[in-house]
């Protein structure tokens, strides 16, 4: 949704066309762009601690590990695929990464070393699924199960600490008062923008997702399209888990297991869609911080674990509601006059 | 003449089996540059069978592709494309969430080193829509499009200047016959620049005038090849049918004063716009709402169906009040079947087998309200399968496996089977062959001659007239005309506005 | 041991005298599981009878999370953090997050290196359970060619978790005869079988992941072997403990706890086969670790290691530590050396007052 | 796919018709079914005590219960939805169940009360997807979580044993060898069966989930079928809660939690497509018993936790990629073109 609606001014058309189709900012956009800011204005009401520049540095910290797999995620499921093997690409680079660095090799070696493989896991999800035809669910979930195993493997189920000095460099403090990754975040946030919206591989990922059989019949290829998203997925999971790593100052075989989920739904808050075809990374932003934010608020205001889950469940429901309710309101004012098709194609997509 | 220099492209002696259903059956077809060859067939010929080997879609069974005399195996669309070979197929396949342009320029985006932007495909595309003359909002989401224009778009990512072949599958099936017309002009340049176009037409007045030869299909074979120019309609149909054909008499029209079937009165919309609209559709007689895309026709057919909820009017069937659809269940309840235009997304389950299809909203019928009845169910069926001629391999067999044009039939057969008290139709007979069409015509007439109503909106002029007791004519969101009888063949020049 | 009546009445005036004003924040190991839930109960309870400021968060278990509220914490600027962190080799970032933010820290249970340690020692508890476990077996003639020893692991829980279950086989090796002896590294995470007479399963930390490992683990051992059964905490146990009952072979195999939960207690009188509990006391730590931040704050410097307590408890010493209300023990055992200077501020004296 | 295809003897056509019909078993069921000889096979000949009654016995205790979890999702997937929420009504109603037992009320009308209240929220589930549009995982993740946060309120965090005498019944053994509750399964199994195959209502999932759309303009009552399947969901999740609790005599707020994404596994293993419209019991329970083959063939082998995990990951693997290699041969023979048949339904669906 982020994505598909009116940016670039192009070729201006009369003053209605561009009313009709530029002042329609995607509705899951509005949706989740206002929850932010209610959560904000409610965690800022309750707590003095929620906006002080200390926490936004956590917040920041957080948002950008989830971010790293969120965005991976969303492109995964623009291009019509799942990512499950993130809960098995986040543990295992983080051993791989720790295990390799004290290990005595160069910090830059081992860094590329574990990209690497993050994106020939990722590779090997994409074949999977595209020239074996397995469901990238299962596909994903298999190469998980696998990745997770081996972490395990590495270190016999153990933490390793990270003993070389200079390995951890991606959590080390820039002058902006927010570790290296954040930065390294923000630039891949950017630079995915760009290649959604302006490259021609990421515009085929669009049409990939959304229309395999056109992309099939336009000449695309699109098992190398959807390949690729899996290996940008993978690749950016295992630079999530050197992060983690790099953070922690250990590589431990159990983190990540719940990144899967949680990027999923910070995807779909954010307005991707699980049929493909639909997604991008402003949304995708907002969907990250407003889990950061949520979680980030709830413990600070010492929410009871139990209750937090409560306020979580009923949060996202919310979230998603208003998203949704926006629509009936707007299409009535804004659509333009589409003759004989049959109006309901939002709550189609959405209401499966 | 067309012997004298050897094919471009050609299929020889090419053979392909689903199962148990033999869709081609020792075909051989040349295709020339610079020429136009008209595909001609009954519904389940195998017309669209064969486009798809041309287009390396399908692999033959037996027989072989010949490119320049050498046989060539075709590696899909994308091998397809190196070999400068285009087709558009029936069932229209495009990106919903993308915009016009990106669909039109979808594979072959302008680009500077891979970086492109929205303002050069807008641009690519438009240049495109204007070489053939379309009008297409580049910016619209494609989900947002009419069939018609979807269908447009479709047209316009096959049409490529210096293509060696073009293959269109029933490219006009929604179109109307301006926009055929405009298509055609195009494609008659592409082919004086030296592509081979090859299209699939149930329409033979298109066939006639837009082809330079045909090749007429019958269960899998070519029976015939025939340069346009030496044959006639009554030639084709009857090569085409294996028996001459009549186009059924029109039975004499119903009376103007049958009791009202269907009445609405103050329908009104702002966008689109319909201004206040007060009708009463007769009871035993077929009206047709004829107009342009955007004059408000299909506007009001949807809103009869409860597709489209209308916020203002009221409405009546059978001269009971009853209230105005707000969703298609409500319809359904007032006893209004609706045929919607899209066979494969609106009107049938792709995933079920015929069958199911057919009696998946009768089945109550046979059975209570919980248990199936199987017999019964096979029985309906059948008997709807035989009715309708539609061509299966079993009744089991999944519905997406079908022609394009028997999904039509089988969709139109589960409506009719509901035996509604109003019918509202939208194309009801898009991609059917002639002679089936011809039937479904005397179906639809004599269900109506039974007492029903039936509201009909159609692209295709030459339908409205065969079906018509009576035509609404629409524009810009206003009934300009109410005919019967002779007069109706001036509502043409009523939709379009061009006399008065 | 005898209950300990614990608290010295002569030092320091009962708690609620003197409103302290400190600022603790705690990070509990994982607010969603039984065990470990008390503890931030009894750190609410305790800072509040002593007029203290205390926040609490929740490390639900992972890594990840535990230095995200490293880093939450921090920002108060509390007097005293406790950490309660679910890994020790995670331990130099968070002390690098306290040291930056000068604040001072305590490790509760797992090691943070640079933070002095409030532990109760795993290894301790497991060794305890496996004198248990021996004792039971000496008594009855149970030797290693009629017995087997099946223990459910929380493989991927991490080696300080698993510390129990690999000192209670080490002890019952030793003590018993006819089980092979092997060194703590033998046992590791990923070991199934020690010997034919001891196996290792995962039993991750819930019932029915326990009752589904242990089920399935049963039918490799012989119908006429008595079975000694142990694991990681009380809800595995008890898992496991159904998974035998329901295969029949209840009435000749013995379960040890590990953990001291209400459930297991209540086990440990009414089941005759749930022959011991090693009661970690969990429900008590909250009042040590406010205790010892108190200390901190009050500029003491504490040894690298203060005990925690914890009790094995039979049928027989159930009763000296536990009334009929099995959520909490009637008083907190004697002090020990380590753990001394603990007593007198008035906050542990404050327990059940 | 295991559905939709031949199945109702009905009145018997031709010889001719029955074989085209009938001997198309779909190429799911004929790989999971190769998968499952294949799985038994290998676990017979490595341990002698894979092959015998008591692991039988297991393996159906283990199966049984899973498969209560996976039969309601299989459902919900029919329908075109997702479950998450299991893995919340799961631990909920084991606890209610104990609660309410351990209060004295009557075992019946504890029974009843819970799968009440899995079925209410169900129907909750149900209405939030059709009423309030919001995607099926975010709505389903969000009321998870909610019942997972009071199922913890309820025992606030405890395990409760059940202390009620007869409110075990449902582990009882049988004179099969079994406990009640695996009749109850196989009873459970059979009823949808009939139901998808026979019942009006139950065709109507197929509808529903096959084409939303269509389903829609034809004045089907979608949004009630949909419901009905979140609701047959957690009633089914309810009843898999409860006789977790009555096997461990016990209720914990911790169960279950891995239930949803192997429920997932299994019925997708069982060929229901995660775009809807196709499934069926029979694939359902082939999914099933493979994965409680697996688990236990195993354990039975003493394979450690960590290779189990990667065993796991290559036999997923291993698996759907026969399933669906064995799709081209079969294809080329019988099967009509890519782009217009039901294998292909991804684009179907996604290309709206
Ligand atoms: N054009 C539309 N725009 C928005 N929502 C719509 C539209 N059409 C239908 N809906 C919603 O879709 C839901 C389901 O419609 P559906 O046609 O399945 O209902 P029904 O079965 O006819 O009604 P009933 O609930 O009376 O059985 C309704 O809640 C309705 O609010
Ligand atoms: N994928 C398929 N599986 C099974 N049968 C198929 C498949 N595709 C086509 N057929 C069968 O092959 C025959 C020829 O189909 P084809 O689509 O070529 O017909 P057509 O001439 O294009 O018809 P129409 O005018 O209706 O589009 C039909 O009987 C059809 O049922
Ligand atoms: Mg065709
Ligand atoms: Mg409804």
């Amino acid at each position: 949704m982020s994505d598909g609606a009116g940016s670039a001014p192009g070729a201006l058309g009369t003053l209605g066309r561009v009313l009709t189709e530029r002042a329609r900012p995607s509705p899951v956009i509005v949706g989740a762009g206002s929850l932010c800011v209610l959560l904000v204005v409610a965690f800022a009401v309750s707590t003095d601690r929620f906006l002080t520049a200390d926490n936004a540095g956590v917040v920041a910290t957080q948002v950008a590990v989830l971010g790293l797999v969120t965005l991976g995620q969303m492109i995964v499921l623009l291009a019509g695929g799942f990512d499950i093997s993130i809960s098995g690409v986040v543990p295992l680079s983080a051993v791989l990464y720790v295990t390799l660095s004290n290990a005595g090799m160069p910090t830059v070696v081992v860094l590329v070393v574990v990209l690497l493989a993050g994106a020939l896991i990722g590779t090997v999800n994409g074949l999977i699924v595209t020239k074996l035809k397995v469901n990238p669910l299962i596909a994903t979930l298999g190469t998980m199960s696998v990745c997770q195993g081996f972490a395990f493997v590495v270190t016999d189920g153990r933490t390793v600490p990270l003993e070389s000095a200079g390995a951890g460099f991606l959590a080390d403090r820039t002058p902006f008062g927010v570790p290296v990754f954040v930065l390294v975040f923000i630039g891949i946030a950017a630079a995915l923008f760009v290649y959604l919206k302006w490259t021609i591989p990421g515009r085929a990922l669009y049409a990939v997702g959304g229309g395999p059989e056109a992309a099939r019949l336009a000449g695309m290829r699109a098992d190398l399209t959807k390949t690729s998203a899996f290996a940008i997925s993978a690749t950016l999971a295992a630079l999530a888990g050197i992060v983690l790593s790099s953070q922690l100052l250990a590589g431990a075989p159990s983190v990540g297991a719940d990144m899967t989920l949680t990027s999923i739904t910070a995807a779909v808050l954010g307005g991707a869609s699980l049929h493909g075809g639909i997604g991008g990374v402003p949304g995708t932003l907002l969907g990250i911080v407003i889990i950061g934010t949520l979680r980030d608020g709830l413990a600070l205001l010492e929410v009871s674990a139990f209750y937090q889950l409560v306020a979580t469940g009923f949060v996202l429901l919310i979230a998603v509601s208003m998203a949704q309710l926006k629509l009936p309101a707007r299409r009535r004012r804004s659509r333009p006059a589409p003759e004989n098709h049959v109006p309901d194609k939002t709550y189609e997509r959405t209401a499966r | 003449m067309t012997a004298d220099h050897q094919p471009d492209i050609a299929l020889a002696g090419v053979c392909r089996t689903y199962g148990s259903t033999r869709a081609l059956i020792d075909v051989d077809l040349p295709l020339h540059r610079g020429r136009i060859a008209a595909l001609l067939g009954e519904n389940g010929a195998g017309k669209s069978t064969a486009a798809k080997i041309l287009c390396g879609l399908e692999t033959p069974d037996a027989g072989q592709v010949l490119i320049d005399g050498r046989p060539v195996t075709i590696a899909g669309p994308r091998g397809a494309h190196a070999l400068g070979i285009y087709l558009i197929p029936q069932e229209l396949a495009f990106v919903p969430d993308l915009t016009v342009a990106e669909n039109i320029t979808l594979g072959w985006a302008p680009h500077r080193r891979g970086f492109t932007s929205r303002r050069s495909m807008v641009a690519a595309a438009q240049d495109q829509a204007d070489r053939f003359g379309f009008d297409l909002s580049m910016r619209q989401k494609m989900k947002d499009l009419a069939l018609a224009d979807v269908q447009m778009v479709e047209i316009l990512k096959a049409l490529r200047v210096g293509a060696r072949a073009i293959v269109l599958d029933e490219p006009t099936s929604s179109l109307t016959e301006d926009e055929s017309a405009r298509l055609f002009a195009a494609v008659r340049r592409l082919a004086a620049e030296g592509t081979s176009v090859t299209f699939v037409s149930h329409r033979l007045d298109e066939v006639l005038d837009g082809s330079d030869q045909v090749h007429v299909f019958r269960d899998g074979r070519i029976v015939e090849t025939v340069e346009t120019a030496g044959t006639t309609r009554d030639a084709l149909l009857e090569s085409m049918l294996g028996k001459p054909f009549r186009v059924s008499a029109r039975p004499h029209r119903a009376d103007a004063d049958r009791p009202s079937g269907l009445g609405i009165g103050g329908w009104r919309s702002d966008v689109p716009l319909l201004e206040d609209t007060t009708v009463d559709f007769r009871a035993g007689e077929v009206t047709v709402l004829y107009g342009l895309r955007g004059s408000g026709s299909d506007l009001l057919v949807e809103g009869l169906a409860g597709a489209r909820p209308f916020r203002h009017g009221s409405m009546s069937v059978d001269g009971r009040a009853v209230t105005r659809p707000r969703r298609p269940g409500q319809a359904r309840r007032a006893g209004i079947a609706h045929v919607p235009p899209d066979r494969r997304r609106q009107g049938l389950m792709m995933n079920l087998s015929v069958e199911e299809n057919l009696v998946l909203h009768i089945r109550g019928r046979t059975s209570g309200r919980v248990w199936r009845s199987p017999r019964g169910e096979s029985r309906l069926a059948r008997d709807a399968i035989a009715a309708y001629r539609v061509r299966v391999a079993s009744p089991r067999q999944l519905v997406s496996e079908l022609s394009g044009g028997n999904q039509q039939k089988v969709l139109l057969a589960g409506r009719l089977g509901q035996q509604p008290r109003v019918l509202v139709l939208q194309e009801p007979t898009r991609g059917v062959d002639i002679g089936a069409r011809d039937e479904i015509h005397r179906i639809l007439r004599d269900y109506a001659l039974q007492g029903a109503t039936a509201v009909v909106s159609t692209s295709d002029f030459e339908e409205a007239l065969q079906l018509a007791d009576r035509m609404l004519v629409f524009r810009h969101g206003r009934v300009v005309g109410d005919l019967r009888g002779d007069a109706m063949t001036t509502a043409l020049d009523l939709a379009k506005g061009s006399s008065t | 041991g005898s209950a300990g009546g614990g608290a010295g009445g002569t030092a320091a005036p009962a708690s609620g005298t003197a409103k302290k004003d400190i600022k603790i924040a705690y990070a509990n190991y994982a607010d969603n599981s039984p065990l470990f839930a008390p503890i931030t109960t009894a750190v609410k309870t305790s800072a509040a009878a002593a007029g203290m400021n205390a926040k609490v968060y929740d490390n639900k278990g992972t890594a990840e999370t535990t230095l995200q509220n490293a880093q939450l914490m921090v920002q108060d600027k509390p007097d005293v953090v406790i950490e309660y962190s679910p890994d020790s080799a995670i331990g130099k970032s968070l002390f690098t997050v306290f040291d930056r933010a000068g604040s001072k820290c305590i490790a509760l249970n797992v090691p943070v290196e640079g933070c002095p340690w409030l532990n109760v020692i795993n290894k301790n508890l497991g060794t305890a359970a496996g004198q248990m476990a021996s004792d039971y077996a000496n008594k009855n003639g149970w030797t290693g060619a009629n017995t087997t020893v099946l223990l459910a692991n929380s493989a991927r829980g991490g080696v300080e978790v698993n510390d129990t279950v690999r000192y209670t086989y080490l002890t019952v090796a030793d003590k018993v005869p006819g089980f092979t002896k092997i060194t703590p590294e033998q046992f590791t995470e990923s070991t199934t079988r020690i010997a034919a007479n001891a196996i290792v399963v995962d039993g991750g930390n819930t019932l029915d992941s326990s009752f589904a490992a242990v089920q399935a683990a049963l039918q490799n051992i012989p119908n006429d072997q008595n079975i000694i059964y142990s694991s990681v905490n009380d809800d595995t146990a008890s898992g496991g403990w159904r998974a035998i009952a329901e295969a029949g072979r209840e009435k000749t195999s013995v379960v040890i706890g590990e953990g001291g939960s209400e459930t297991a207690l209540k086990q440990l009188r009414d089941n005759p086969q749930w022959i011991g509990e090693v009661d970690a006391l969990v429900s008590v730590w909250g009042y040590y670790a406010v205790a010892m931040a108190d200390a901190l704050a009050a500029g003491v410097k504490p040894p690298a290691l203060t005990e925690l307590p914890f009790v094995a408890l039979t049928k027989d010493t159930i009763n000296d530590y536990y009334t009929d209300d099995l959520t909490s023990p009637k008083a907190l055992p004697k002090p020990v050396d380590s753990n001394k200077y603990l007593f007198g501020r008035g906050i542990l004296e404050s327990y059940r007052k």
